[in-house]
This record gives structure tokens, sequence and C-alpha cells, in this order.
């Protein structure tokens, strides 16, 4: 009976309780989805253009923080340090489709998924190569970002935002509009679409299979570097963040694997809801369901909905 | 190893034979099929078992001592049963070549009075149909295969499995059915017709060839003793049933000395059987080898430069040490060692692919065979060799011993085999396995074998010096040039072909000053040669026509010549002459038989202009020739034919020692 | 160019449908079954502990892996989770029933990671690929979640991990704790190494395996054939699990002696599905090229690149092999998907055919 | 080629489809179309693209749901099933586009359709030995009779992915009838076919129907093979029954030639 009411009245008592808190659990949970929602951001750009489900968007997000904060550790400016780190993103682009998917068009989509595990694999090596396995501060301040608190007076408690988690939430606003003008509005953003669709219509406009892919990664690279920032400055730089981009997949599940604004909903659902379920339910069960809550939550969604939020339905056909 | 048969002389049929084998070997296998995925085996035991059955059916539906019993289909194990039992019954079995059109089989059906017939499928059972009317002996048609015959009116139709069904209740119902089967069995002796075999022959209707049993069981004792057969061999059957070579190999030597005769699932994966089975003992006709080397120096050449090196370097050991160690001549140890490494890296596996691994004796025979194709499955350690047979003699008439191969004989007289060349050169022989006679056609009989039982083959040959036998032509197209010497056309024509260049010759030279020959050449081979050598051509007569074709072919003609000279009763017919024809010699012209023989006189008349022209010492002539296109429609095609002089060797000195 | 199969025919069924219907194969296993028989003769414990053993164990996992994954199609990132619940149960089973060989428990054991593989198997009839996937992901961190969080399954110890005690069997012998020796223990995983692969190469070539197949290559015609999905892929996911069960009790008992959660984590999912695609999906001795590959190819760097007078720090050695393998992995990928299975089979096609390039 | 007044008339009904209706979120492929297959018949459907045959026969083995109309099976009405309940209860199919199991040798796929008559359980499969292993053979002897019945000896151990497109098919065909079906559904089984294999085909449905004695629906582009094979053929265009007859009587229908000819409606 207690735990049944535990489980079933409690939590709701102490939101109703202490609202304050109950915002300030919102407010951790916003921030985190916009995080996964970054990370599902670079998953579905890629996905929506090649067909490759990018594993190795999390370590690209390690690897382009781990990049900018050793370029700036060799004395270079931070500015100049952020353009470098964009260039080397850039020539990551180029190499993964130069050496890897330009010999693996028309293979079944396991094989490509397992490629960008290698890439992960590689890509982890390779980092820790050569900058090494310890944590690393992120250089915020020195990009500019704001850091610091505001405690806003609601409800009769305080709620704390974190300056830098404001900055994210915008960053993250700013990302998603422009790619959603780079998409919809020029010439190259419909071609990506279109590639989506028809790999022969995509030729038709002029643009080859590995531009297009080059610039899909490179835009997923660009992504994966704010997100590195984003985090990094949340916590320090280190290859635990890869473990993140493993929950870019129940985002993508809630949101579809093809809809920008899906990676965004699912991110912001699945970050608030496993905050809020974390605070409220994890006691009962010793805590640290966070871990697993989100596959939980998009397992169910599936269930019921295998298509996602936005996805398209999917008829079989004989 | 082999168990020595015991009561040698006392089986002189096959069915007593087969009494035998169940007896003393009735675990055994004694026949298989692959049929249905795997290699369906039946013991002899089991085999007897299957026969009596069958014996006992066929005697119900009425098959009685002295009827005859066509049997039409591939090499199935039901159908080689069917021999045995309709012999057990005292009935002469005739099988028939299955490819054979309706009307052809209908003369043989005819013929022989079949009253029954026991076919392999629909296919047959509709060519006998379809000529039902002009069959009025036929009585019962048994077939083994049922697909498809479901819906045919079954008065006179009989499934296999239905005849001897009824033939195992009645041999259950009645210990007097058996009896009856065993009393036919014994009473049987060697003198009774075991078996006829209708050949083609060259000209004329086919002829019956009546052989008693003992002619096969004897000639089978004989020939398994010479080669050492015994119940472990192993044996692929698909060469025709009605031909003699297969009675003797698929049927009587097996029912000898116990081994087993496997039979192919069907005809698209022959290669494949015979790769899974690994026959002991392997028969082919020259054709088989022939296309069997060119495909593996067809998909030689996709592979790779080292391994296509690798390759040809041992086989090159293998041509120059193989036959010496295969013959246990001296051979240097380096040699030996190269042939070892050689046997480890291409000659065992190659034989491997060919399924020739376990090859013990191998036969060729029918054809002259090319020596280097001879040469080259013999250096890789394969024991082939050749014979000269015929269906009058039950096959053997002269084989190679082992540790007696040579390339371009036939071997010696056969055990208990004598041979004697007339005055005019034709080869005779006397022999246990001498025919008792053409069915119902004395007079044929009375040409070819004598009252003292000398049988004329109609083939010319000689003996050489070792005591082997040389078949140089057919009697009849032997002929002499002016001066006398020789001419045997198709054995100089033969040493023509064996150049993969060169498919057809016709060597001219009967009644005349010396010998010339026409050449086509070989469009496969030629072109292949043509494309390696970056020469284009546009047409087959383009080809003809080139320098370097000409100058090529002449070096062959040289090299025959060559050839010839070492050879004192033919070195005298040396080709000075010849010319390369601008059409391929096509059958649809009738410049073929069907069979792919040349018909001289036709070529004779037909190429006039060009035989005047070799021998009035023109190098060119014009000609204009009617073609007969594959549609049918008919065409003229005319040519300027160069005429080439080749280098003979000797030939002079022979002559003016002789004048 | 070793084959000599002309004159191997079959004249059974059985015979056709045997396990290794040539010859050359037959003594190609023997000569390899001898060889791991005699190893511990000549080889250091080092070589027999930190090769021999692991390598058995990680093919073990990686033939449970692929049977899922290679056989029945169903993509799964949760292996070393169900892993961790066979290493869990018997250690909870030895805790209840100490005087019950450790052999029998160990296959007991997974038992219970198969129950657990068919709950998180049963969203499989409805979602499929990278879904699926996500499914085994859940399952992966709730099962660790569990190991820690559960301290019922360690049994209250201080340190959170699984320490394996000692037990004796067969006669005498220590087969696991700290007092094992290394040839014990490695006699003991070949045995149910051996055992299990010969039974789920049973399996694989009979109408289960078939059902698996039928499923990974069309699902939708295996449906109007008559293979009911739910039984074909549940039945994929509680063999699959059970084996990858027993691998991970043999991973713990029979060679790590302790363990703590995180040695069940994601990254030995991904190991061993490495080991499955490198090996080769759908092959069972590609588990063994794949396992010795991954596995014993940084343990060679580990030491060898040391012993050649390359002197480099411990780290470094883990950093570059990582990246080789995951050089590797994307050079297979593109070289050859079906990884070194493939290799192996196309090799020795060529062996059959040779001297002539193809058949 | 068969004389039609034999078949016509004859024969119960095997299988009766009662005013059907089928759509897709609005879309409608099917519209109250009432058709009959009977026992030991060829029954052709014949449409342009579009005209909702395949649709048709993924209705009858159970893969589509229609809204409205009956389905009756050997005289029993069939309710909601799942396609593996059709399966059991005799009917295969074969498809448009092959659906062979591509990582599997042509024997193991027609293995495959052995499944439902293989019933050793998960223990004697893990031993492979007694009943289990009798049991394979058994089917496998089976499985051979058909490789020997279509003729496919020479590629039993091909896996089916390096076979030429006709032979696919083949297999396919050989794949359901290791069901030993009751009704054999065949969607375009010539499509893609030379002239040749056409031929081979024909030969083996026509091989099929009469020693078999399987009752065989088919869905054929091809109007001459479908009017020498079938027995009696059903016209659909746009999802809707145009026609239903004896193929000369189809050949002759007013409606059929506008159909085909892309007369608009």
């Amino acid at each position: 009976m207690e735990f049944l009411y535990n489980l079933l009245i409690d939590p709701f008592v102490q939101m109703v309780e202490l609202p304050d808190f109950f915002l300030q659990v919102l407010w951790e949970g916003f921030v985190s989805g916009v995080l996964y929602a970054l990370i599902a951001l670079g998953f579905v750009l890629i996905f929506k253009a090649s067909g490759v489900f990018n594993f190795a968007q999390g370590i690209m997000v390690v690897f382009a923080a781990l990049s900018l904060v050793g370029l700036y550790a060799l004395g270079m400016p931070a500015y100049i340090a952020l353009i470098a780190t964009i260039a080397i993103m850039g020539i990551l682009a180029v190499a993964v489709q130069k050496t890897i998917f330009h010999h693996l068009v028309n293979q079944p989509d396991i094989i490509l998924l397992m490629a960008t595990i290698g890439l992960t694999y590689f890509l982890i090596g390779f980092g820790e190569f050569v900058f090494g396995g310890d944590p690393k501060v992120m250089i915020t301040e020195e990009l500019g970002l704001p850091t610091g608190s505001t405690a806003f007076d609601v409800l009769g408690g305080l709620v704390i935002l974190q300056h830098i988690d404001i900055a994210a939430a915008v960053i993250a606003i700013i990302m998603v509009t422009a790619l959603a003008i780079f998409f919809n509005k020029t010439r190259i953003g419909r071609a990506l679409r279109a590639v989506a669709d028809d790999h022969q219509a995509a030729l038709s406009v002029g643009i080859s299979l590995d531009q297009i892919w080059i610039i899909v990664w490179f835009a997923a690279g660009i992504v994966a570097l704010a997100t590195g920032i984003m985090w990094g400055a949340r916590s320090d730089v280190s290859f635990a963040l890869e473990i993140i981009a493993f929950k870019a997949l129940p985002v993508l599940i809630l949101g579809g694997f093809t809809s920008i604004p899906g990676a965004i909903v699912g991110g912001l659902i699945i970050g608030i809801g496993e905050k809020i379920g974390e605070i409220y339910w994890g006691p009962l069960v010793g805590g640290g369901i966070e871990s697993w809550l989100a596959y939980v939550i998009a397992l169910i969604f599936l269930l019921f909905r295998p298509q996602g939020l936005f996805g398209e339905k999917i008829i079989e056909r004989v | 190893m082999a168990q020595s048969v015991s009561s040698t002389g006392a089986e002189d049929t096959f069915p007593k034979l087969l009494d035998r084998n169940a007896r003393i070997w009735g675990e055994r296998p004694a026949i298989r099929e692959k049929d249905l995925g795997i290699w369906q085996t039946w013991t002899w035991a089991e085999v007897r078992e299957e026969i009596r059955a069958f014996a006992a059916g066929l005697s119900g539906l009425g098959v009685a001592k002295g009827d005859k019993v066509a049997i039409i289909g591939s090499n199935r194990p039901r159908l080689y049963w069917t021999i045995c039992a309709v012999q057990s019954l005292g009935a002469v079995p005739v099988p028939l070549y299955q490819d054979a059109v309706a009307a052809e089989m209908v003369y043989v059906l005819q013929h022989a009075e079949a009253r029954f017939a026991v076919v392999e499928d629909q296919e047959q059972v509709d060519k006998i149909l379809s000529l039902s009317d002009e069959l009025d002996v036929l009585e019962h048609v048994i077939y083994d295969e049922d697909r498809g015959l479901k819906d045919y009116d079954h008065t006179r139709l009989h499934p296999f499995a239905e005849v001897q069904e009824n033939g195992r209740k009645a041999l259950q119902a009645d210990a007097a059915t058996g009896a009856a089967l065993d009393k036919s069995i014994a009473e049987a002796t060697g003198s009774d017709i075991a078996v006829m075999l209708y050949t083609s022959g060259t000209t004329g209707r086919p002829k019956g060839v009546m052989l008693s049993y003992d002619n096969t069981v004897v000639s089978a004792r004989l020939s398994c003793e010479f080669d050492k057969l015994t119940e472990d061999d192993e044996i692929l059957a698909y060469l025709p049933m009605a031909w003699v070579g297969d009675h003797m190999f698929s049927y009587a030597q097996s029912y000898w000395s116990g081994f087993c005769v496997a039979c192919p699932e069907s005809s698209d994966t022959m290669m494949q059987d015979l790769r899974e089975i690994g026959p002991t003992y392997y028969f082919a006709p020259p054709r088989i080898f022939e296309t069997l080397l060119t495909t593996v120096m067809i998909r030689m050449e996709d592979a790779g430069a080292i391994k296509r090196g690798m390759f040809h370097y041992f086989l090159g050991v293998a041509r120059r040490s193989g036959e010496k160690i295969l013959n246990g001549e001296p051979v240097s140890f380096g040699d030996r060692l190269l042939y070892g490494i050689g046997r480890l890296l291409v000659y065992e596996p190659l034989k491997n692919v060919l399924g020739l691994s376990r090859m013990r004796v191998g036969y060729t025979a029918g054809e002259a065979i090319g020596p280097e194709i001879f040469r080259f499955y013999r250096s890789l350690g394969l024991n082939l060799k050749q014979l000269y047979g015929q269906t009058e003699a039950s096959v053997f008439v002269t084989a190679q011993p082992d540790g007696e191969i040579r390339a371009d004989t036939v071997g010696k007289p056969a055990p208990e085999v004598e041979i004697r060349i007339d005055d005019s050169g034709e080869v005779l022989y006397r022999s246990p396995g001498v025919f008792v006679g053409y069915y119902k056609n004395e007079e044929a009989t009375r040409s070819t074998k004598t009252e003292d039982g000398w049988v004329l083959t109609g083939d010319a040959g000689f003996f050489d010096e070792e005591g082997h036998l040389r078949i140089i032509d057919r009697a009849k197209d032997v002929g002499h040039l002016k001066d006398g010497t020789l001419f045997a056309p198709k054995y100089i024509e033969n040493k023509l072909k064996f150049f993969p260049n060169i498919k057809e010759a016709v060597a001219i030279g009967d009644d005349r000053d010396f010998v010339t020959a026409m050449l086509n050449i070989d469009l496969v081979a030629v072109g292949n040669w043509a494309e390696r050598n970056n020469v284009s051509y546009g047409s087959y007569q383009e080809l003809t026509g080139l320098d370097q074709v000409c100058e090529m072919l002449a070096a062959h003609v040289a090299e025959v010549n060559k050839d010839l000279a070492g050879e004192p009763r033919v070195a005298g017919s040396q080709i000075r002459r010849f010319l390369i024809l601008h059409k391929e010699l096509d059958a649809d012209d009738g410049e073929l038989t069907r069979t792919q023989k040349v018909r001289r006189g036709f070529i004779a008349e037909k190429y006039e202009p060009l035989i005047t022209a070799l021998y009035d010492g023109s190098s060119q002539q014009h000609i204009e020739t009617e073609v007969t296109f594959e549609d049918g429609r008919k065409g003229a095609i005319s040519a300027d034919v160069r005429i080439v002089d080749v280098e003979t060797f000797g030939l002079d000195a022979r002559r003016e020692a002789a004048e | 160019m070793l084959y000599r199969e002309a004159g191997q025919f079959k004249t059974t069924y059985e015979a056709d449908q045997a396990m290794f219907p040539i010859a050359q194969d037959r003594i190609g296993v023997l000569v390899i079954l001898a060889i791991a028989l005699v190893i511990p003769l000549a080889a250091s414990d080092f070589v027999i502990a930190s090769i021999m053993i692991p390598f058995l164990i990680f093919a073990l996992a990686t033939i449970g892996l692929n049977i899922l994954t290679g056989y029945a199609g169903q993509l799964s990132l949760g292996t070393g989770a169900f892993m961790g619940v066979g290493a869990y149960a018997c250690y909870k089973l030895t805790t209840i029933f100490p005087d019950v060989n450790i052999v029998i428990l160990v296959l007991i054991s997974g038992l219970f990671s198969a129950g657990i593989g068919i709950v998180f198997g049963l969203p499989s009839l409805r979602i499929k690929g990278l879904y699926l996937a996500v499914t085994t992901l859940a399952a992966q961190f709730f099962l660790e979640w569990c190991f820690i969080r559960i301290p019922w399954l360690y049994n209250y110890n201080n340190s959170g991990a699984i320490e394996v005690p000692e037990r004796t069997g067969f006669g005498g012998f220590v087969l696991a704790g700290p007092a094992s020796p290394p040839i014990t223990r490695y006699y003991v995983v070949l045995g149910i190494v051996i055992v299990m692969t010969l039974l789920v190469k049973n399996i694989i070539r009979g109408r289960i395996g078939r059902t698996w197949m039928m499923i990974r290559d069309m699902d939708i015609a295996a449906e109007l054939i008559g293979v009911r999905p739910l039984a074909a892929k549940l039945s994929a996911f509680a063999v699959s699990s059970y084996i990858c069960g027993v691998a991970g009790a043999m991973l713990v008992f029979f060679w790590l002696g302790a363990a703590e959660p995180s040695a069940f984590a994601i990254t030995l999912s991904f190991q061993i599905l490495f080991m499955a695609i490198l090996g080769g999906l759908g092959s069972l001795i590609g588990c063994f090229f794949g396992a010795a590959f991954i596995w014993v190819l940084p343990v060679l760097l580990r030491t060898g690149l040391p012993s050649i007078g390359i002197e480099i720090g411990a780290e470094t050695v883990e950093h570059v092999s990582r990246m080789i393998v995951g050089a590797l992995i994307i050079f297979f990928l593109i070289v050859e998907p079906h990884g070194l299975a493939r290799l192996w089979q196309i090799l020795k096609e060529k062996l059959r055919v040779w001297p002539f390039p193809y058949a | 080629m068969r004389a039609p007044e034999q078949e016509a008339g004859a024969g119960e009904t095997l299988l009766a489809v009662d005013n059907i209706t089928l759509s897709f979120g609005g879309v409608r492929a099917i519209r109250n179309v009432s058709l009959d297959i009977r026992k030991g018949e060829i029954r052709a459907i014949i449409g342009p693209n579009g005209a909702g045959k395949t649709s048709m026969l993924n209705v009858i083995n159970g893969f589509y749901h229609p809204q409205e109309g009956l389905i009756s099976f050997r005289g029993a009405e069939r309710r909601r099933m799942k396609p593996y309940e059709a399966a059991s209860q005799g009917i295969a199919r074969t498809f448009q586009n092959v659906a062979l199991f591509r990582g599997m040798t042509t024997l193991d796929n027609i293995m495959a359709g052995r499944t439902l008559k293989m019933h050793r359980n998960f223990f004697w499969q893990l031993v492979h030995w007694g009943p289990a292993a009798r049991e394979e053979v058994e089917n496998r002897r089976k499985v051979e009779e058909i490789i020997d019945f279509l003729e496919i000896q020479a590629i039993r151990k091909t896996p089916v992915g390096r076979l030429p497109y006709g032979l696919q098919k083949r297999v396919e065909l050989a794949r359901a009838l290791a069901m030993e079906p009751d009704l054999l559904l065949l969607d375009e089984p010539m499509a893609g076919m030379n002239l040749e294999e056409k031929e081979d085909m024909s030969r083996f449905i026509l091989d099929v129907n009469q020693q078999l004695g399987t009752t065989i629906a088919l869905i054929e582009h091809d109007i001459s093979v479908v009017m020498d094979l079938s027995d009696r053929v059903v016209v659909l265009d746009h999802g809707e029954k145009i026609a239903d007859g004896l193929p000369a009587e189809v050949q002759a229908n007013q409606n059929v030639i506008e159909a085909y000819l892309g007369v608009s409606h």
C-alpha cells in the first residue's frame, strides 16, 4: 500500500507542495533536453540525407570539444581555435566521406551503422592518443560565453538559472532556425532533402552524392561542436560524454529519425521526463534511474506509435 | 583386397553371375544412381531381388524365351536391371540409342521384332506411340519415369514399378514362379544369344550384332584380368547403353568382377557427378578428353599471373618427366623432386577437380586421340590407355598393356585375340568375342566373318617394330600414289587435325603424283590467336587469307611431314602443297556427314578447280561456291584461294633412290 | 589444393547433411581440437589465462550474439547485460547451493539470462532494426542499474562487486576461485565451449535455425510459409541470451575471478558486437575468428611491440589498439562486409577448386 | 490448349471471396469484388497495373484484412487471421518480386517451405539425432522430389542470390510446393522471363496442377499465357471486377478490351 502511495500519489503531492523546486527540476530537464536535442539533431541531419545512422555523433561531440580545448592549450586565441576546430570538423567530414562512406554506397543499413561504430572506436582511440584520456576544462569564458547564474524569485522559492544554460538554449534555437532556413530556402538544402528520397533526383540538381554527404557530415560536425561547448561548459570535457550519445536514440524514437522538429521535441521530452522521473520516482527504487528511464519511455512509446511523433506511417507492402 | 573369384567358369551367363555375386558380394554395392540428391545404392543382393521381381513381372506380361525386348533410355539402374531380367527369361535384350529419331527407332524395333520395350520416360513413350501403326509386333511398353504419363491409355503401357510389384507378388504367392525363373536361368548356356546390339555403320541400314554369352562373358573375364579389375573398382556409366562399350564396361565387366556402376543424375550434372564418384576405371572417347583439356586451359586463363605461371611451369615439368615416371623409366632426382612438388601444387588438385583422382585405369578409343592431349593426361600420372575394338568383337581387339603406352598405336592384341593383316592392308581378327552373326542378315555376316572365324574390320593398319598395331584408315579409303606409295588420307588428316588451329582437313593423293591437302582453320583457336596478336579481320574468309595464318599452317603441315618422314610405310605420302579453304566445310552444304565425317567424293567434285590448281603449280585460284545459310537460304561466295608449297623431308631423296 | 573430394560421394541424406561432409574438413577439425587439447602443455600460464580462456569465452558470447543478430537478424546492443545476468545468477546460485558443481550452476544460470532475454525480446514482434536496438539498450542500462542498485545480487558486499568463491568438482579439481589453476579452468571452458558450439550448430542446421534465417532474410515470406514470428524471434532471444548468460558466468568464474557491474557495461556489448561483425554475421566459425582478432590483437600489440623494441606506454598501446580495431572494422566493412568468415569461405572455395580460379 | 468445357462447372468451390472491400486510409484498393476458386482449376486474375490484383492475393492469404466482405475457405467462413494461419490451412504463394531467403541455398529455401511439416521440439533439435534427424531426412526426401519435379538438381546447393532471375522464380515455386498446399497463389510467375523460361514455367504450372492436383490462382500480365493456361479468368480494373468467365469469353468482353486499351471510364 505504502509503495503504491509512494508510486502514484506522493510524487504529485511533492510537485504541488514545492512548486519552485518543481520549476527548477523542469528547467534542469529542459537544459539537458536541449543538449539531447542537439545531439539528436546531428543524427537526423546525417540520417535524413544519407540513411546512415551515425553512432559516432557522440564521439564527434567529444572530439570537437577536445580539439577546441587542445588548440587553445597550444596557444591559439579562443576564437581562432574555434574557427580552426570548425575547419577540423570540415576535414573530418571530408575524410569520413572519402575513406568510408564513399565505399559503402548501397550497402545495407546495418553495415553503415557498424561503420559508424567502427568510426567511433577509431575516434576514441585517436582522441585519447592525441589529447590524452584526462578530463579537460572547457574554455567557456574565453569564448565569451556568460557564466554565473541568476536566481529568480518564483512561487515562493528560488529558481536558479545558469547563464550558460540560457546561452545554450539560445544557441540551440539559433542553430535549429539556421538549419531550417538552410534546408528550406537554399538550393543545396533542397537538394539535401531530395537526396533523402531519391539519389537520382539529387544528382539532377547538379550536386554529387559525395558532396552532399560531406555537407551533412560537416553540418553535423558543427552541431557537434556547439553541443560539445555547451556540455563541456556544464561539466568537463571527457570521453564520458560519449555515453550521452546513446540518449539520442530514445530521442529519435520519440521524434522520428528524419524530423528536425521531432529531434527538438523528443529531446525536451526525454530531458524533462528523465529529470522528473529521477527526482520524484527515483528514490523509490534507489535512485540512478536516469540511466535507463529514457529508453523505457522510448520503448513504451514504440509499442504504441512505432513511427515516432513526426515520422510517417510505414505501410508494409508485399 | 580383391576377393578371388572362386567359381570361375561355372557361371557362363549373366543371370548366373548375378546369383554368384549376390552370394559372395551380397552386401557390397552393385549399382548407384544419383537420384533425389544422393547416390541411391543397391547391393548385389538387392539388385538380384529387383531383377528377379521384374523378370517375374515381365514373364507375367508374356515375355518368353527367344523374345526380343527393346531397351531405350539413358543410363539408369532399372534399365540395366532390365537387361539381366530379360536374359533371365531366355529372351534377348536389344538396347537402342535413346537420342535416335522415331523413324530410326522404328526400323530397329521392326527389324528386331521386339515384342516389348522398356523405356525411360515420356519422351521415349511418345516416340514409340507416334509410330505405333508401323509397329505391329510390339505389344507392351514399360516405362521407368511416370512423369506426364498419368493420363495415357494404359492398355499396353505399364509403369516399371507396377510390373515389378506384380512380379514380386507372383513370386510370393507361388513358389512355382520362382522355380520357373530358376529353371530358365539354369537352362541357359554360353552359346545362347545374350544381347543384340545395332551398329549404325557408315552406310546402309543398322545391323543387329548378335553376341552370345560365350562372347560377352569370356570377353569380360579376359579384359577384367587384363586390367586387374576387382569388386573394389567404381565406374561411371554415362555413354549410350546401346553402344557395345557401355554394355561391356557397365554391364558385363561389372557382373564379372563385381565392381560398382554409378549412373549420373542427368546430363547437366554429369561433370559434377563424375567429380563426386571419382571412378577408378574410366572410359571416354577422345572428344571428351579434348574438351576437358580445352576447358582446363580456358579456365586457367582467368587465373592470376603467378598461378598461371606456376601451372604452366609444372605442366612443363610433367611433360618432361611425367610419362617417364609413370612408365618406370629412370628420371633424375631433381626432376623427380620437381614432379613431386608439381603433384602437390598442380597435378593432384587438377585430377581432383576433374574427378580423376582415383582413376586407376582409363581408356580412350573410337577415334585417334591427339598425341599432345594423350600425353597431357599421361604426364599428370593418369594411367590412360588406348584400345581398338568393335561391336563384332565384343569390344576388345587390341589394348595397350600397362607400361607399354604409346600415343600413336592402339596396342597389342588383347588376350586370346589373333590378328592378321591381309595383303590389302586390312586388319582381321579372331577371338572368343567374335559375334555369332548379324540378325536376319546372312549375307552381311558372310561378307564380314570368314568360315574359319576371322572377322574383317574394314580398317587398314600395320604392326610396328614393337608389335603394336597402328590403324591408319578405313580400308576402302586407303589408296596409292601413282608411284605406288601407300596413301592413307585419314591418317594424314588426323595428324593435321591434332593442331588446334586446324579444324578440318581433306588429303588428296589417290592416283596422283603427290599428296596435297585442303584445310579449314578453327575459327575459335585462330580467332583467339588473332585477338592476342592484335591482328584484325572482318570475316572468316578474311582470316583464312592472312599471310600470318598461311605461314602458321604451313609450319603445322611441315611438322606433319616431318612426322610422316619418320614412319617408313607412309613417309612417301608427305604433303607438298596445300590451301586454306575460304569457307568452313559444312554438313548443311553436304560436305560433311551429319556425324561430321568428310564426304570425299562430294568435295572432290565441288572443289574441282581448287584441286586442279593444287596439281598444276599455280599459286592462286579463283573459286565460286554455293553456301547454305543457317536459315536455309542459299547464296554464293567467291574467293581467290592461295596455294602454298610446303617443305618435305627426304622425299626427293627417296624418290631418287627409287628411280 | 589440399582438398581431394573426388570419390567422396554421399549415399545417405545423413551423410550429405553431416556437419562436416568433406573428409579433409573433418581432419582439419580434429587437428584443431588436438591442438586445443595440448596447448596447455606447451603454453605459459599467461597465455592460457590471459589469451586462451578469455578468447574462448568471448567466442561463446559472440556465438550467442550471432544467433540473435547474425542468424535471426535482430540487432542487439545488450549483450553485456545479458552476460551480466548469467554472472550474477551464477553467483547467487553458488551462494545458495555451494555444494553443487559449479559447471552445472554455470549452465543453469544461462536460463535466467534466457528468461530476461525473452522479456526484452517481446517488443521485437512489433519493431525492427534500429528501433529494436533501443530496446536492447534499455535492457543494457536497466540491467546494469540493477547490478548496482540491488545489493542482494552481490550479497551486500561492501565493494559492490562479486567475488568468486573457491569451488571444486570432478573429483577434487579446483574449478573456480583464486586457487584454481588456469589449466583446469581452461579445460572446463574448452569443454563447455565445444559442447555449446556443437549444440548451436545442430539448432542452426535444423528447423529452428531455418526459421530464424527465414525471419532474417524475408520476414513477410517467412510468415506466409507458416513461421510464427513471435515464436521464432523469442526463441532466438532465448537461445542467444542463454549462451550469453553462460559466457557471462564463465567470464567471472573462470576468468576474472571477480567483477564489478562495470564489467558488463555497454563497452562489453560493443566488444562482442565487433567480434560478431568482424568474424562474420551468420557464421559460427566467424565467432572464433572475431573473438581471436579483437581479443588477441590488442594483447599482441601490448606484449609484442615492446618485445620488438618499440617502447610505448601501456596507455598509448591501449589507444593505438583501439584505433586499429576501429580502422579494421571499417576496413572489413568496406572490403568484406561479411567478415573474416567470408574470407575463410573464399579461401576454402579457392582451395577446393584449385588450380582453377573459380568453380 | 485444354478443353475448357472439361473443367468449367465441375469441381466444388475451394475458396470464395464475397463482396470484398479493402482500403488503405481512404484509398480503395478493392471495391466489392466477389470471386470463387474451384477445386482443381487454374484461376487467373488479370487486369492493368494498379487493378488490385496483388491486393486480392494479399487478402486471400491473410496479409491484408478487408474492411467489408466475407472469405470462406473449404466451405468454412474465415475470420480475421494471421498469414501463418493461412499457411497452416494450406495456402501457399509466390511473390511478384522474388521473395527468397537470399542468405540460404536452394535446398534450404525449399526446406524452409517444409517448416509446417516439421514438429520435433527444441531439445531434439539440439541433439539433432534420433527423431529430429529422421524428420530432417524425411523432409529432405520430400524436398528432393520437388527438386526433381522442377528440374533444379544442378543448383541444389547454390546460394539463391547467385541464381539468374528465372531460376529464382522456379526455386520460389519449389518452396511454395514444399508446403504441399491445397491452394497455390502465384503472383506474376513469369514476370521478367524470356520466352523459353516462360514456356518452361507454363509447363511446370500445368504439371503442378495436373500431377499434384493443386488448385492454382495466378496473376499474370502476359495475356496469351493466361489464355493458354487458365480454366477461368477474372478481370479487375481499378479495384473492381469487370469480367469473369472462360478465357474465350473474357477475351471477347468489351469492358476488358477497353480496360486494356486504356479507354477512360
